[in-house]
């Protein structure tokens, strides 16, 4: 049984060029499978619906251009739904990088929105350092956490910032992170002890460790775990993006690893039969 | 200059996928261009966004009022002394700051959200759903919460009952960390997309990047 | 002296955090309050130190010559060239030093540290993650074996997932009439999320939030000292 | 005319909607709990059917100044604009109709202090007593000699075994620290197992590498296997390359040991500390060497490639539990075994919880839910 020893020694140079085709033929030519909604997908968009037109709501950048295909539809689907129903954001980042892919996130979804207003309906107060203990800070004394925006202009110049002193006169929190600091953290501090609600757009990594939090104490209301939960986002919000197109190649690459795990196991076990048999 | 970016990103980009071949010279200078550009980011963006904005201008502009911010200064200060090695114990004063802030915080935040409300996110009726799928499941979280918690005793031998229910433990642990796999495998994948749609849409035009 | 203020300071500091939590009147509430702003600040030096501690390292080893010592050259170029650009032009939203030149700004498109960031960095960070599909891919397959009870629950856990949190998983068992709805890709992965993923990520939580609790407490007595260093 | 009809129209207005508003709406004002003062905390209940309504202040019930117009949905406000402790501030809430005339308006005042205890904390503080008292407790009576007992870690049993194989094959054994720095606790806990494991190395006269990627880590790392070789009455046979620096970076760092792994084809690989997606690309090569594999990390994304990939893993807070057995300090078993206490509690508590909310009790998950 030659053919089984030889499942188990594939040269891993073919399974990278397996990869890399089944994930580009399906972005050139798109299967278009449908997409399902799932419930904590869900939960984040009924939050956002809910809130009042002018309601002020946190957005949290803690994520970098690493994870930017993850997490960067997310936040363009946020803010189209924002502003859409005139809630104004106030948009900050524990990640440094998060501070640009705000601005990218920004100037992309403001050119369909021609009324939405730097100052007024949006604003970017830049980086802070510090993670769990600077959220805990600025809970207390928001405005000596951020005393300008991230031009340097003091935010008393920026009419959105009007009788912000802490958490709360927001509407809630969302922290759209790829590690730490971020999600956690806003769990912690603004729900846990602050008493605000908190949703999360995570990357496919640590989705399954913050589900542990949506739960009956609503820890955390709702999540977007990874692009898959972006793409469902795109279709609630009625705006196909990037996700959306990602999703085909996702599934075909799924598939070849989910084979390859089998081919593995299959020439496994044969291999392994023979052995005793030889034993 | 945008068509000489989006080569110049080409060319990063194929010099980082050529360590999949094997490790290489394009490989390593792309790594180190890497470093010291995000050095130098970190390094721009924490003195623009933040010791200028919350330490500098304050101090500066109104000195009566923000006097105590040159105590963190000093100790700020006292931080950048570990460069100097004959010198570099002053840092612990403000390491132990730091430090000591960090632990306290922890411990009333970790008790609060990954003890005590976790543990009150486990107080469920199982029962009180008429659901099939829901009274199972909340069985399942139930029984696999306690279970997996025996499974990290560690002042008592594995053995008999206790030993059967550590076992248990173990096996929704490995769930999880199946599950946890499978999202990994989805994340790295979603990572890759987002370069092929670069390559293919920015670069080559064949789709609408 | 060295030693003993140092593990004072963090006894006062941690202690005051703590109560503060639940004597929120003066002067606790505002001191600690205050704490957390100090925190900041030095943790914004403390980046400093970070980065210029990376320029140290590299300047040693071009300067013993240390193996690859060519390659840290160009580690310490882009830092600077990141630094000076930063500081002289600014960001997009942050003015620099000089005034930038509409010459240069209409050259680039961006101000030239924007610029790095977006066609350079953004570039190479995303590839750096990316190349790890491929390391997925290829351990998935020569590593994963359904060895033992435990690792077999391992896998068909991730195969069950890796199927129902895509739309190929919705689409593989679409047919299966609404009766049969448990049986459907999507809703076995999200079950499988739901309790039993919860389950025992809620255990690992619980235990290692009380190991933290644990450090935590060691550090603010002045037990446990590691974080200063040496012995 | 029209005039008179306009005013017919108001009146009939007021007499069918001012009654029903005043009916409906409830306004209080108190001191907002629970916080070092500063703060009014606004409530009321009204018919969600009112567009608006404007919140005013004074403080000597003649001068109202507008503070915010909310609207019945939000039912609190927390006025904390300049609000001094000990002074009463009068309060009143104007309810506007859709041309935005004031209908009707209610009063409330307050006067704001400061909290000497936080009421909501109560099971915190109750938490924080049991749990810091037990884990003192066991830290006390362990460095006063108190025997405490640690269950054998499974994965340990084969430190002894490798090493065995590896003497027996000729061939070296590898151990990664993980990449990060001292400051991390999982690397403390790493180089405690290193120490045990170049212990038994030197006993059996195998090799050892260490590959590190911290400078801290090198010096320190260097210390243990030297202190180890000289417990095990073998200072002369420590050799001080075999700890040594790769790189700083991540995936140089993995390319290296990489290397190493395919070279010399360790007969036993040990990764003990803080991993990030290196976890992968190291378990995978290792696993292709054919050597056995022993991982311990408390990073949760990593553990999965390494329970899958590797022949035992030491999961999360047993990576911990393995280093407080092996070093037999008495405070990282007491701080351990306190832990242990804290589980125990939290398990009795979740089973009685239980019980309570199945018969409909809901009095500990209400106490113990502090939102």
């Amino acid at each position: 049984m030659k053919i089984f020893e030889r499942f188990l020694h594939i040269d891993r140079r073919i399974i990278f060029v397996l990869i890399a085709i089944g994930v580009a033929l399906p972005l050139i030519y798109p299967l278009g499978f449908n997409l399902e909604v799932t419930e904590n997908v869900e939960s984040v968009y009924n939050l956002m619906e809910e809130l009042e037109p002018g309601t002020r709501i946190l957005i949290s950048f803690d994520y970098g251009p690493s994870t930017k295909p993850e997490i960067q539809p997310m936040a363009i689907a946020l803010m189209q739904q924002a502003f859409t129903n005139r809630i104004r954001i106030i948009a900050i980042a524990l990640w440094p990088m998060g501070v640009q892919m705000c601005n990218e996130a920004f100037e992309k979804v403001s050119a369909e929105y021609p009324n939405i207003e730097y100052g007024i309906d949006f604003i970017n107060l830049g980086y802070k350092v510090g993670g769990m203990v600077t959220i805990n800070h600025m809970a207390k004394d928001f405005r000596s956490t951020f005393p300008t925006d991230a031009g340097g202009n003091p935010i008393d110049e920026f009419p959105i910032m009007k009788g912000i002193k802490n958490f709360d006169k927001l509407g809630c929190v969302i922290s759209l992170s790829a590690g730490d600091p971020g999600l956690k953290q806003w769990i912690m501090i603004a729900h846990d002890t602050f008493g605000k609600p908190v949703v999360g757009g995570t990357t496919a990594v640590q989705a399954p460790i913050m589900l542990s939090y949506v739960n009956d104490q609503q820890q955390l209301v709702g999540l977007l775990g990874g692009l898959k939960g972006a793409a469902e986002y795109e279709l609630l919000v009625n705006k196909p993006g990037f996700a959306t197109k990602g999703m085909d190649a996702q599934s075909v690459a799924h598939l070849i690893i989910i084979i390859f795990i089998l081919i593995g196991n299959i020439g496994y076990f044969a291999t392994m039969k023979k052995d005793t048999m030889k034993a | 200059m945008h068509r000489i970016g989006i080569w110049i990103g080409v060319f990063l980009t194929f010099a980082i996928f050529s360590f999949l071949y094997k490790d290489n010279p394009f490989y390593k200078i792309a790594e180190q261009v890497f470093i010291g550009i995000s050095a130098g980011y970190w390094f721009i963006y924490t003195i623009y966004n933040i010791l200028i904005p919350n330490l500098f201008v304050p101090v500066t502009t109104d000195l009566a009022h923000n006097f105590l911010l040159l105590i963190p200064a000093f100790l700020g200060i006292l931080m950048l002394c570990r460069l100097i090695p004959s010198i570099d114990w002053v840092s612990r004063y403000a390491l132990a700051v730091v430090v000591g802030t960090t632990a306290g915080l922890f411990f009333k935040r970790y008790l609060q959200s990954d003890v005590l409300n976790q543990l009150t996110a486990t107080m469920l009726n199982p029962f009180a759903s008429s659901n099939a799928a829901q009274i199972i499941g909340e069985l399942i979280l139930i029984i696999g919460t306690i279970t997996g918690i025996v499974y990290f005793f560690f002042s008592k031998k594995h053995e008999g009952a206790f030993g059967t229910t550590a076992r248990v433990g173990i096996y929704f642990l490995m769930v999880s960390f199946g599950a946890a796999f499978g999202y990994t495998v989805m994340a790295r994948i979603s990572l890759l997309i987002g370069r092929l749609n670069f390559l293919l849409g920015d670069w080559l035009g064949i789709i609408k990047p | 002296m060295r030693r003993q203020i140092p593990m004072l300071i963090t006894f006062f500091v941690g202690a005051l955090i703590i109560i503060s939590e639940f004597i929120p009147h003066k002067p606790f509430g505002t001191l600690s309050t205050s704490l957390e702003g100090w925190f900041l600040i030095i943790s914004g030096f403390a980046i400093i130190l970070g980065q210029l501690s990376l320029f140290k390292v590299n300047i040693i080893k071009i300067s013993r010559k240390a193996p690859n010592w060519s390659y840290y050259i160009i580690a310490l170029v882009s830092f600077s060239i990141m630094v000076i650009c930063g500081i002289l032009w600014g960001t997009q939203k942050q003015p620099g030093l000089i005034p930038i030149s509409d010459k240069i700004l209409n050259f680039f498109g961006y101000k030239p540290f924007d610029y790095i960031f977006k066609y350079l960095f953004e570039n190479l960070s995303a590839t750096m993650f990316s190349l790890l599909a491929f390391f997925m891919a290829s351990a998935s397959y020569r590593a994963f074996r359904a060895r033992s009870p435990e690792s077999t629950l391992l896998l068909v856990a991730a195969v069950l997932v890796m199927l129902g949190r895509t739309t190929i998983g919705s689409s593989l068992t679409g047919w299966i009439p609404d009766s049969l709805g448990f049986l459907h890709l999507p809703n076995i992965a999200s079950f499988i999320m739901k309790y039993p993923n919860t389950a025992g990520q809620r255990a690992i939580l619980i235990c290692a939030g009380l190991g933290v609790i644990g450090s935590s407490l060691r550090i603010i007595l002045g037990i446990e000292r590691s974080y200063l260093g040496g012995k | 005319m029209k005039k008179y009809f306009l005013y017919f129209f108001l009146a009939g207005f007021f007499l069918l909607h001012a009654p029903l508003f005043a009916q409906d709406i409830t306004f209080t004002a108190a001191d907002n709990p629970n916080d070092d003062g500063g703060a009014i905390l606004l409530e009321w209940i009204a018919p969600a059917s009112i567009p608006e309504m404007i919140i005013t202040r004074s403080i000597d019930k003649k001068e109202y100044i507008e503070i915010a117009r909310v609207t019945p949905l939000l039912q609190t406000y927390i006025d904390d604009e300049n609000i001094e402790d000990g002074q009463e501030y009068y309060y009143k809430l104007a309810v506007l109709n859709e041309d935005g005339d004031i209908v009707q308006s209610f009063t409330a005042s307050a006067i704001a202090k400061a909290q000497w205890f936080n009421t909501d904390k109560i099971p915190l503080l109750i938490m924080t007593l049991l749990l810091g008292s037990a884990i003192l407790y066991f830290i006390v009576s362990a460095r006063k000699g108190k025997r405490l007992y640690i269950r054998k870690i499974s994965g340990l049993d084969t430190i002894e075994e490798a090493v065995g194989r590896a003497t027996e094959m000729g061939k070296p054994l590898l151990f990664v620290p993980g990449i990060m720095d001292l400051d991390d606790m999982q690397t403390i806990a790493g180089l405690n197992i290193l120490g045990h494991l170049a212990e038994k190395v030197a006993q059996y006269d195998s090799t050892i590498h260490v590959p590190v990627c911290r400078s801290m880590v090198l010096s320190t790392a260097k210390e243990i296997v030297k202190e180890a070789y000289l417990r095990a009455g073998r200072p002369d046979a420590f050799k001080p390359d075999s700890v040594f620096y790769l790189t700083d970076d991540q995936f140089g760092y993995v390319a290296g040991v990489d290397g190493i792994i395919m070279r010399e084809k360790p007969a036993a690989n040990f990764y003990m500390g803080a991993f990030y997606a290196e976890s992968l690309i190291l378990a995978e090569t290792g696993f292709e060497s054919g050597a056995i594999q022993i991982a311990g990390t408390a990073m949760p994304s990593q553990i999965p490639f390494f329970v899958a990939a590797c022949d035992y893993t030491l999961i999360g807070e047993e990576l911990f539990a393995a280093s407080a057995y092996l070093s037999n300090e008495p405070t990282q078993l007491g701080s351990l075994k306190g832990q242990d206490v804290g589980k125990a509690i939290i398990i009795i508590t979740l089973l009685v919880g239980i019980v309570l909310e199945i018969f409909g009790i809901h009095f500990l998950k209400d106490f113990l839910a502090t939102h």
